[in-house]
This record gives C-alpha cells, structure tokens and sequence, in this order.
C-alpha cells in the first residue's frame, strides 16, 4: 500500500467515526430522530470497498452513512439529512435511512432488508447489456443472508454471469439474533460457493478490504459472473440508538475493539514508517472541524417547506393527472 | 383485433421506437407468453431485450427496478396476479417510494403487467384481482384494460412514463376479437363513456364491462329507464370529473366489480362519491360485486362467486325496487 | 398497565394454559421483542416455544402455517407491517384460503402479530397501515387493538380461534400507560362505543382513537353538538350492528383513519354505510385520513401527512359548515 | 427388491399413469377444466417417495395426483375432485390441484410455485418439538428451486436441524423455460450442498427412487437433519393441458421415453425373474377397471350444493360473526 492510500483510508476511516460519533450525540440532543443505525467498527468496510469500488453503481442498506461519505457525499448533506432539512441529500425526506445521490451513483440506504439486491441485480443486468462492465456493487449484512431476495440474486446473477460483487458484512448480529442461531454456520461465503468465486476476509482491515474488492472488481470487470466477498467486522454501537447491544459479551466486544480497524491502520502504518506521525494529528483536526462544520450547516439548514408534502410522488408529467 | 395482439403491439412498437425498453418474466422470451401476449418479440429483439426469467416474482420485479434505474424502460410480466403477491414488496416498498424518499433523485420507469380475474375453473390461488391493493399505493399509477384500444394505447403510454406502472389484464380478454381505433393524443387517465343515458350511471372496469353491456338491455327495458356505462380505465388516478359528470346527470350509481365486494376496489369509489356528490344521489350507491369467498373450482359454484350479467340484472332490479325507481 | 404489558399478559397465558401455543419472529426469543412484547417468554418457555427466526417474513409466516397444520397454535411476529408484504402469499394465497380450497380439511389457527403505523420519523419503508390490504381477504379475520383491555382479550382470543388472524397494533401504544380491565365473555369482534353523543358518529380504531378523543370537547363546543366516538376494534369482520345504531340515532358519520385515504380502510366503512343508510344520513360522510404520500422523515412534513387533532378539528368544522351543521 | 415390492410399485405406477390418460380424455370431453397438470412419464417419482416415506406429512404442488393415489388416496375421490364434484377429496372446491387428505398426513396441491416449502419446513419444526421424528416430505420441480422460499426453507431447515426431506423432481422445464436457462448449473443438488447431504438420482428408475427415499429417511429419523434429493425425470405430457410441450425436441423426449419407468421396471423384473409374466396383464386390467369405475363415479356424483358457496370460509365458531 502507498503512502497516500493509507492516508486516503485513515482520512476516511476517521472522518466516517467522528461523523457517527456526532450524529450519535445529536440524536441524543433531540436533533435526529428516528431509526440511526452507526457504523462505529465498520469502517474499513464502508472505505476500503468504496475506495476500490470508484466506478459503477452502489446499492446499499440502512447503514450506511459512512459507506456514502467513503464515496464521495459530502457529510454536511448528509447530516442536514440525518435532521430533516431541506439541503439533506433526500430533501429531508429520507432520512437516516435513504441517502440517494444517482450522481454518484449511490442508492441506498434501502431499509428493508435483502430488498436492495434484487434491483442492485436487475441493475447488474442492465449494465452488462449495455456494456459497461464497471458494474454493481452492493452491500448487507449477515441477517440479509437468510432472506429469499438474497438467494434469489445470487442464483440470477450467476445464472446470467452479471457483473455484480455481493459484500457480505458479517458482523454476526441482527439486530439481538446471533447469526449461527438462525444460519447452519456462520461463516456465510459458504452460501456463495456452487454460484461464484466466495472468500472471507478479516473486514477489520481496510487493506484487505481493499485488496479483496480490487480482486473482484477485476473479475467482474472481465465478463467472468459475479463475486462474493464476506468480511468479517463488529459493530461497536447497538443496532439502532434504541437498542443497547446487551446481547453481546464484553470480551467478544474486546476481542474486536482489539482489532479496531483505525487503530491498527494507524499503528501498521507507523511501524512500517509509511505514513509521517504528523499526518494523524493533523488530519484528526481536519476531520473534526469537518464534522463540526457538517453539524452546523445541518441546523442552521432550513427545513423542508409544507408544500413538499406533494411533490415528489409522481414525475412532473404525472403529477398533474395523480391524486 | 385480438386484446393480446393490442398489448403485443403496444410492446413491440415500443421496443422497436426505443431500444432501452426491454420485457422480462417467466416464459416471456422463447415460449412467447403464458398468454401469448409476446409472442414473436423474441425472434425479433433477442435475449437481451426479451428476458426468459426464474420463478422468482421477488426478483422480476426487483431485477426490473434495478433496469429502471440504470436507464432502461421494463416491462416485468407477472404470470397471473396471485404471484405478485410474492413481489409486493418491491412493488411497495420500493418501486413506489424510491422518488419520495431520495427527495425526487430517483425515477423508476416501470411498468408491471399482470393478467388476473376469475377466469376458467383455475381455483383460489389463481383467481383474484389486486386492484384494491394496488391503487391504495401513492406512487402507483394503476390502469385496467378492458380492450384493444385502451389495451394498446395504455400500455405504450405506461411504458414511456416515468413512473411505476401497475397494468391490469383480464386472462378471459386475451383471446377476444375487438373493435380496434387508432386514437391521437390518448389520454390513458380518461374513464370511457361507454354507452350514454340519462336515469343510472353503472361503472365498472376490465371484464366486468362485458358482462354490464349484456345486462344494460333488460335493465333498460324491465326498469324503463336509460342507462350510462362508464369503463373507469384508469384506477389510480381515478377520473372523478367524468364520473361526477354523470352522476351530476342520472342521480344515481352502481358500480359492478368482479373482486371480492368488501375491500374490493368499488369502495374507494362509492367512498368518494358518496363525500362529494351526496346531495346529487337520488338513491343509495349499489356495488354489484364478487362474494366474499375465496374462488371455487366448481364451474357452477365459481359463477356464483361472481357477478354476471343475469345478477346484475336482478341486483339492479331489486336495488330499484327498494328504492322505488 | 402498559399496552405492551397486556400483549405480553395474552401471550404469556396462553402460552401457560396451552402447550402448543408458540411464538415465533425476529427477535422475540433471547431480545424480548423488538417492542418488548414478548419479554421474559424465551426465559420462560424456552427456545422449542419462542423462537427466533431469520430474517425472512415469507418463511415466518409459511412457517408458522407448517406448525399450524401440524396442530401448533403460532403466534408469528412480524417486526414492522411493512415487512408483511414479504409474507404477504403466504398470508394471502395460503393461509387465508386452505380451509377452503380443501374443501373444510384444512384448519389454520394462526395468529399474526403486526404493529405499524406512522410511529416516529422512520420514513417510508416503515411506517404503513395495511388494514385495507388484509381486511379485503376472503378467509381472513382482522383485529387493531388500540387499547390495553382489548388488546389483552382480542389476542388471547385471536391465539385460540381456528382461523388466521391479522392482529394489528401501533407502535406508538406500547409504552403508553393505559387502564385495563378484565372483562368475562368477550367478543373480539365487538366494536366499543367509547363515548356516547347525540349528534355526530365518529368511527376511528388504532391510534387515532386518542386523537379523535382528544379532538372531540373542541369540536363539541365550536358546534355545540355532541359526539359519539366508536372504535370499530374488528375490521373483518366489522361490526355494522354498533354502527348503524349509532348512525341511526345521530344521522352524521366522520372516519378517521390514520392510512392514506385512497383506498383506506375507511373506504370500505364508508361505502357500506352509504349503501345501507343512505336515507339515515343528514349529511354526506366524511372520511378524515392520512394524504396520499408516502410518509417523510422530517416531522414537520411526517405530521403534516397524517390526521391530528387539529386536523380533525378543522376539517370537520369545515365540513359541518360546508353542510350547514 | 422383492417380488411384493416390485409389483406394488408396477400396479401404482400403472394405476397412476391410466389416471392421468383418463384425466386427459375427460379434460379433452370438457368434464374437467382449470389446469390440468399431467404426471405421465415421473411416476416413480410420485410411487417410489410415497412407497418409502409411508409415515410423516407430505408436502406437494399442483402436480399430485399421482403422489395423492401412490400415498393411499382413492382414485375416486380425486377423479370426482377433478370433475370438480361434491364427493372429490376437496368437495369440488379445490380441483385438479388441491388434493388435501390430513388424514393421510398429505397436504397438497399448492399452486404457487415453491410456496409449500416454507409450510413443510415449518411442519417439520413443529414435528421435531414433538419429538416424531417421521418428519416431513416436501416435493417439488426444478422451476421451485429459483425461489426465494426454496432457499429461505434449505436454510432454515438445516439451521434448526429439521427432520425433512427435500425432493426435487428436476425434469428439466418450468412450463417452457428450461432450467439451464435461468439456474447457473442444471444439476440442482449443488443448491443444497453446505446446507444438507445432497445428492442426484436417477428419477426415471422407481427402485433408485425408493432406496434413495429410504436412506433419505433414515437420515432425519436419526435426527441428523434435512436431506436433498434431485431425482432427473421428464413429463411427457406438455406442462397442462393449455401446452403444447413443443419447445422440446422429439430426440429429448425419446431419450426420456427409453428409459419410461413401467416399462424399465417390467423388463427388469422379468428379464431377473422377480415378477411372474401373468402378474402384469392381471394389474393392466384391474388397473383399467379401477379408472373405469374411478371416472364412472365422478361422473356419477353430484355437483355441490350452492350453499356451499359460504362454507369453509371460516370454522364453524366463526362462521357466525365473519361476513
Ligand atoms: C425485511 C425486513 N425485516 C426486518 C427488518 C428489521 N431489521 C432492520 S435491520 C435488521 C437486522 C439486519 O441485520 P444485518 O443484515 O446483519 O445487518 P446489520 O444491521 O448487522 O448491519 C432487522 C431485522 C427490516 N428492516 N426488513
Ligand atoms: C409463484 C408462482 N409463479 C408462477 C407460477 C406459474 N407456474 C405454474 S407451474 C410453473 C412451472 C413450475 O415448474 P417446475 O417447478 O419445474 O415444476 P413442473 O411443473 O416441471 O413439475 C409456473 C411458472 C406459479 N404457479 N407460482
Ligand atoms: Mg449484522
Ligand atoms: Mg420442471
């Protein structure tokens, strides 16, 4: 890895934890509402795929705010977002939940979940028949991989050799469902063998991460089918903020926080001398006055006005005829 | 014309106007349809296009938005309207709130075809009409061919609007001879007047409009009144202006559905008019509608099941005298 | 007692007096239920009885209806109603039609639990009411329980009856503190008539009982009238009895419903009524119900799409002037 | 195999396909309509599952008859069913199919593709929590195995280590699209494999279908969890009596039709002595007497009452309140 990967990697890394982090204690303070699912622990997952991943298209789950950021959405959208306002990336009409920006080619936040694989497939399809073999990419955790839409895309995208790469964030709970209680094993690439390339990785570590996605983004890019890919990682918040994360023990809890994927960037980095220790002081300042600054655009936002109630149901040329 | 060969014109013409259209569902590509209703357009478009897919409703309708999305222009084909149920999720929760919920980012130019209704002896699980379910869904638009013109017209209208389409057939229909016209600015939100009169509007959609024509006579006659035949075509949005028209005229309405009366789809209808036009009615709104059982294999029990045009007669009859017409 | 509490009460008894009473859904076993519903069951009865599943609706339900024929009595949790929609064949096509298809062999005693409705800021993906969507089922019953008593005796009756049930709840009611009372015979199917008036029927059910509660001394003293307020509790079937004794001494009707109005439940209450009662009303019914949106995250906009006591307030002033009440 | 066996599953096999010949010629008179699902060419299939699951549920989907009479039902009462009369097995309410017996444990004809498999997965659990370990028999064709409730029912199956057997009965078409066309590999046990043992069987052969069933059995009797089972067959008929069956070609099929499982089972019992020459033009005429009276009855029996219209909606207790 290059001197200025790394930094890219722990710039991100660190602005998507001090953005959670944020977005936690303003959810606190009454400022977002509803589901806020955090990232915390996941880092190098949501950086180290979108980093390798910079071409094609994204479909993503709920969790998601650092996977957009990693890809380019700029926090203060996505904050403003995250408190309803009108400048958030969905208007204000997402939320949390749904930070689409097809710019970017970014969909997602889907939160029902597996129900973004089916279309992250369908998409896969579309590109393929048009020759754009940059493809799909699209993301979920271990629970996603017990529902029908997950199996079903599998089996289409290696029927029809799509150029779609599943990534698997195994952080071993669904919500308080421990994987293996509801899943034959918990080593979840085993569900992608007989359909594709399968491996699992340690997704604690942005590099392999990297290297994981590089791998496959080549395979697909190649005309050769789809790839799946599952990372092991740990959230370190409960599901949700309502939900305490009581479910899980201390020292498994340890085990990972052990390995934290910014942390362990950062001492690699520095033992092996690729990056100068003044970096991370300095980008530390940098990221924090971004999320500060992200937080302010965010309430000093306007909120969406009353008569957005009825746009955006239909397109403009529906929207005279429909109710 | 037959109706299925006006909604395989309506796809081919598009297929061949623009090349981002493409057709997608179980045996649509090589079979030619369950229905025959895309017959030839394989050999014509290719496999790329005109896409044989699993038995995976989920999916066909899930794989379609991600077309959608990308750029293209599908039409997914659910085999029969029971298996939509199967992707109603993606229907709902996705297909129909993707612009709402990115703030207006996203456009999802889908159609969804279903053929559905009582047919043939085909029993419970393939015998229903969803149309309640559907056009209760803001970002839905919903429409209902009864024939060719209106079949033909729609669907090329459906498939070139930006928005997800649910397009309703009736499996009786396909194999029907119909008048044909080619019609100039279509207008596929319009209910169609169908027969006017001056004493009782009836409106009904899809096959029920049939079975309504065959009972207009006799009713006309043993009641010595004329009757008003609207075909609503479009379900969400509904054409109150052309309903309220008549309503405004005759003073009085029955609506005939085929689907299971309560919950079907007349209530929506009766509901609405009943707020807005309730001081125009002269007597109580009538649903004329299928019983509320699941749909029996029995030949005689399955019609029973169902209005016909001889129970609308005597529903009608019955209605009038209750209510001294 | 907590609306929680009481639901738990149900299933815990039920559980107590029946061994083949069983639980299943995400999260309900070791975590107690995402509401907490069914906290202190797994301890309780263990892994055989509450059981956490995947996450797959299609499998909780099609699951749950294995265990009924196998003689169980499953309660299947779904987390959120919009989640339902994955399961919604097997609700649908399976459930609510093998009794009949096999000709009355066939026996389903399965209950499925669903909170929903537009709880706080959860968007559009989680925040429905499909009432109208499972009260249109032939085969199924219906039960929204807006308070602790019914909640606690409408389940425990849903647990022991030979049908499948749609039991729905709101998720805003769960940690409401609320007064229980035990009550001997029971009828789940029984709309209650929360508060008695002369002048105005209104109908409501789930969460919209508070706000019409909370709306009705304001709109009594604006109008100088007075208001009955009913729950309808059951949606399938619905209690037209209480209804109509209602209807008939006051001569008005409003629904408020908090679904979007097209194609609400309210559609069907309203139609019936104005089949039924056409000459009983003094006034056109009104229906009071959430726009044809889908929900948005931000609050402001969130409320502005769902009925509150204001808006109830307001719009039948509106209404009652627009009418000369 | 011995002689008892073998002329068991000759006289099944024969009876059921003279059943399914009699269901055509009285589709083709208009005495039975709706879709008519033929079994002809895979009743060693239908024969030899049922000869070996004896005890247990049976799971199945539309195209049952066979299953239904090898499982004990009186052709009768299905032929009556078809005809869509009150004494059919389903009172004329189901048809051709919807078969349902409880007391024969067999529930079946379900006519949404792979519908039936998350309900025999449950049954199974709700089996193994009772301790009975006979368990469950869930069949269906490969067209079901693209299905999201396949997937989620393998799955959960061998999570929870559930006493069932999955038989697919691969005849290589779902109505007209062929399997390869839509499934990345045509030999669908690898769909289960990582899930259950898994294995391909010769379906055309009624001896391989039966011994494979009964290894199949013992497996989940020892609770050791599910089992999969592909069995390569063929249905001669078009998919329903609406189809032609001609997107197949005529070498196809006769490759199928050489390996026909009455007429393999009859050489091979003579050519090997187990079955005396007579036996067979004995059953062939019991057989064809059978249908007759089978065909004579349904004529013969009464439509339902209209009454019944309203029965069966809901059980008797809540006939009453329901509308
Ligand atoms: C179809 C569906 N069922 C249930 C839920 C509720 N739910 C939201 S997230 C979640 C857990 C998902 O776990 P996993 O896929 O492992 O992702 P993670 O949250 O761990 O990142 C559940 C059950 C949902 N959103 N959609
Ligand atoms: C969910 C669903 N989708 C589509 C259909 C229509 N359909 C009925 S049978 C069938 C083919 C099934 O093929 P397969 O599973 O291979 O069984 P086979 O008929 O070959 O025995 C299809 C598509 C259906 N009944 N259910
Ligand atoms: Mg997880
Ligand atoms: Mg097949």
């Amino acid at each position: 890895m290059n001197s200025a990967r790394v930094k890219t990697f722990y710039y991100l890394m660190k602005l998507g934890r001090e953005f959670e982090l944020a977005a936690k204690e303003q959810y606190m303070q009454g400022n977002i509402a509803g589901f806020l699912h955090l990232d915390i622990g996941q880092e190098a997952c949501s950086v180290g795929t979108m980093q390798a991943f910079d071409k094609g298209d994204v479909f993503t789950h709920y969790r998601e705010h650092v996977l957009a950021i990693a890809r380019g959405m700029d926090p203060k959208l996505i904050m403003a977002e995250l408190f309803g306002k009108a400048t958030g990336v969905s208007k204000g009409k997402g939320g949390s939940m749904h930070l689409f920006d097809p710019k970017l080619d970014f969909y997602g936040g889907d939160a029902i979940v597996a129900g973004h694989l089916p279309i992250a497939t369908g998409c896969a399809y579309a590109r393929k028949i048009e020759g754009e073999m940059a493809g799909v990419f699209a993301i979920f955790g271990d629970g996603a991989t017990n529902a029908g839409a997950f199996f079903e895309s599998l089996n289409i995208a290696a029927a029809w050799k799509l150029p779609i790469i599943f990534f698997c964030e195994n952080n071993y709970y669904a919500i308080g469902t421990r994987i293996g209680w509801v899943s034959p094993f918990e080593e979840l690439y085993h569900k992608a063998r007989h359909y594709m390339p399968s491996k699992r990785i340690d997704g604690m570590n942005v590099c392999e991460v990297y290297r994981a996605v590089m791998e496959a983004k080549e395979h697909i890019e190649n005309g050769l089918g789809p790839y799946f890919i599952e990372a092991e990682t740990y959230r370190y918040e409960g599901h949700s903020m309502s939900d305490n994360g009581k479910y899980r023990s201390e020292e498994e809890m340890e085990i990972f926080k052990s390995r934290d994927p910014i942390e362990t960037l950062k001492k690699e980095a520095l033992s092996r001398g690729i990056v100068e220790p003044e970096y991370f002081d300095e980008t530390d300042k940098k990221v924090a006055k971004e999320i500060e600054e992200a937080v302010e655009f965010a309430a000093n936002s306007p909120e969406p006005d009353l008569s957005e109630l009825y746009e955006d149901v239909y397109c403009k040329e529906c929207t005279n005829v429909v109710p | 014309m037959l109706y299925r060969e006006a909604l395989n014109r309506a796809i081919d013409e598009s297929m061949a106007a623009d090349r981002s259209v493409v057709i997608l569902g179980e045996d649509v590509g090589r079979y030619g349809g369950s229905y025959r209703v895309s017959e030839g357009l394989f050999a014509k478009y290719g496999p790329k296009r005109v896409i044989d897919t699993p038995i995976a409703e989920l999916s066909i309708v899930g794989n379609a938005i991600g077309m959608a999305i990308a750029g293209l222009r599908p039409i997914a084909e659910i085999m029969t309207v029971n298996f939509s149920l199967l992707a109603m999720d993606q229907i709902v929760n996705h297909a129909a709130k993707f612009r709402y919920m990115s703030g207006g980012k996203m456009t999802i130019p889908l159609t969804i075809r279903m053929p559905g209704g009582v047919s043939r002896q085909l029993a419970a699980q393939h015998s229903e009409s969803y149309e309640t379910m559907y056009s209760a869904v803001p970002g839905l638009i919903v429409l209902a061919a009864s024939n060719a013109t209106y079949a033909y017209h729609a669907l090329k209208a459906a498939i070139f609007l930006n928005d997800p389409v649910v397009f309703l057939e009736h499996e009786l229909l396909y194999p029907m001879d119909m008048k044909f016209k080619q019609i100039e600015n279509f207008d596929p939100f319009k209910a169609e007047v169908v027969k006017e009169g001056e004493d009782l509007t009836i409106l009904t959609y899809l096959k029920m409009r049939y079975d309504v024509l065959e009972a207009v006579p006799q009713i006309e006659k043993e009641l010595g009144i004329s009757v008003e035949v609207i075909d609503l075509n479009s379900l969400r949005p509904l054409d109150m202006k052309t309903i309220t028209d008549s309503i405004k005229k005759t003073k009085r309405v029955v609506l005939v559905e085929e689907d299971h009366k309560t919950g079907g789809y007349g209530a929506e209808v009766i509901a609405r008019i009943s707020e807005a036009l309730f001081y125009e009615l002269d007597a109580p709104p009538l649903r004329i509608a299928g019983e509320d059982v699941p749909i029996p294999y029995n030949r005689k029990l399955e019609l029973a099941s169902i209005p016909t045009p001889d129970k609308i007669v005597s529903q009608i009859l019955q209605w009038s005298r209750a209510n001294g017409i």
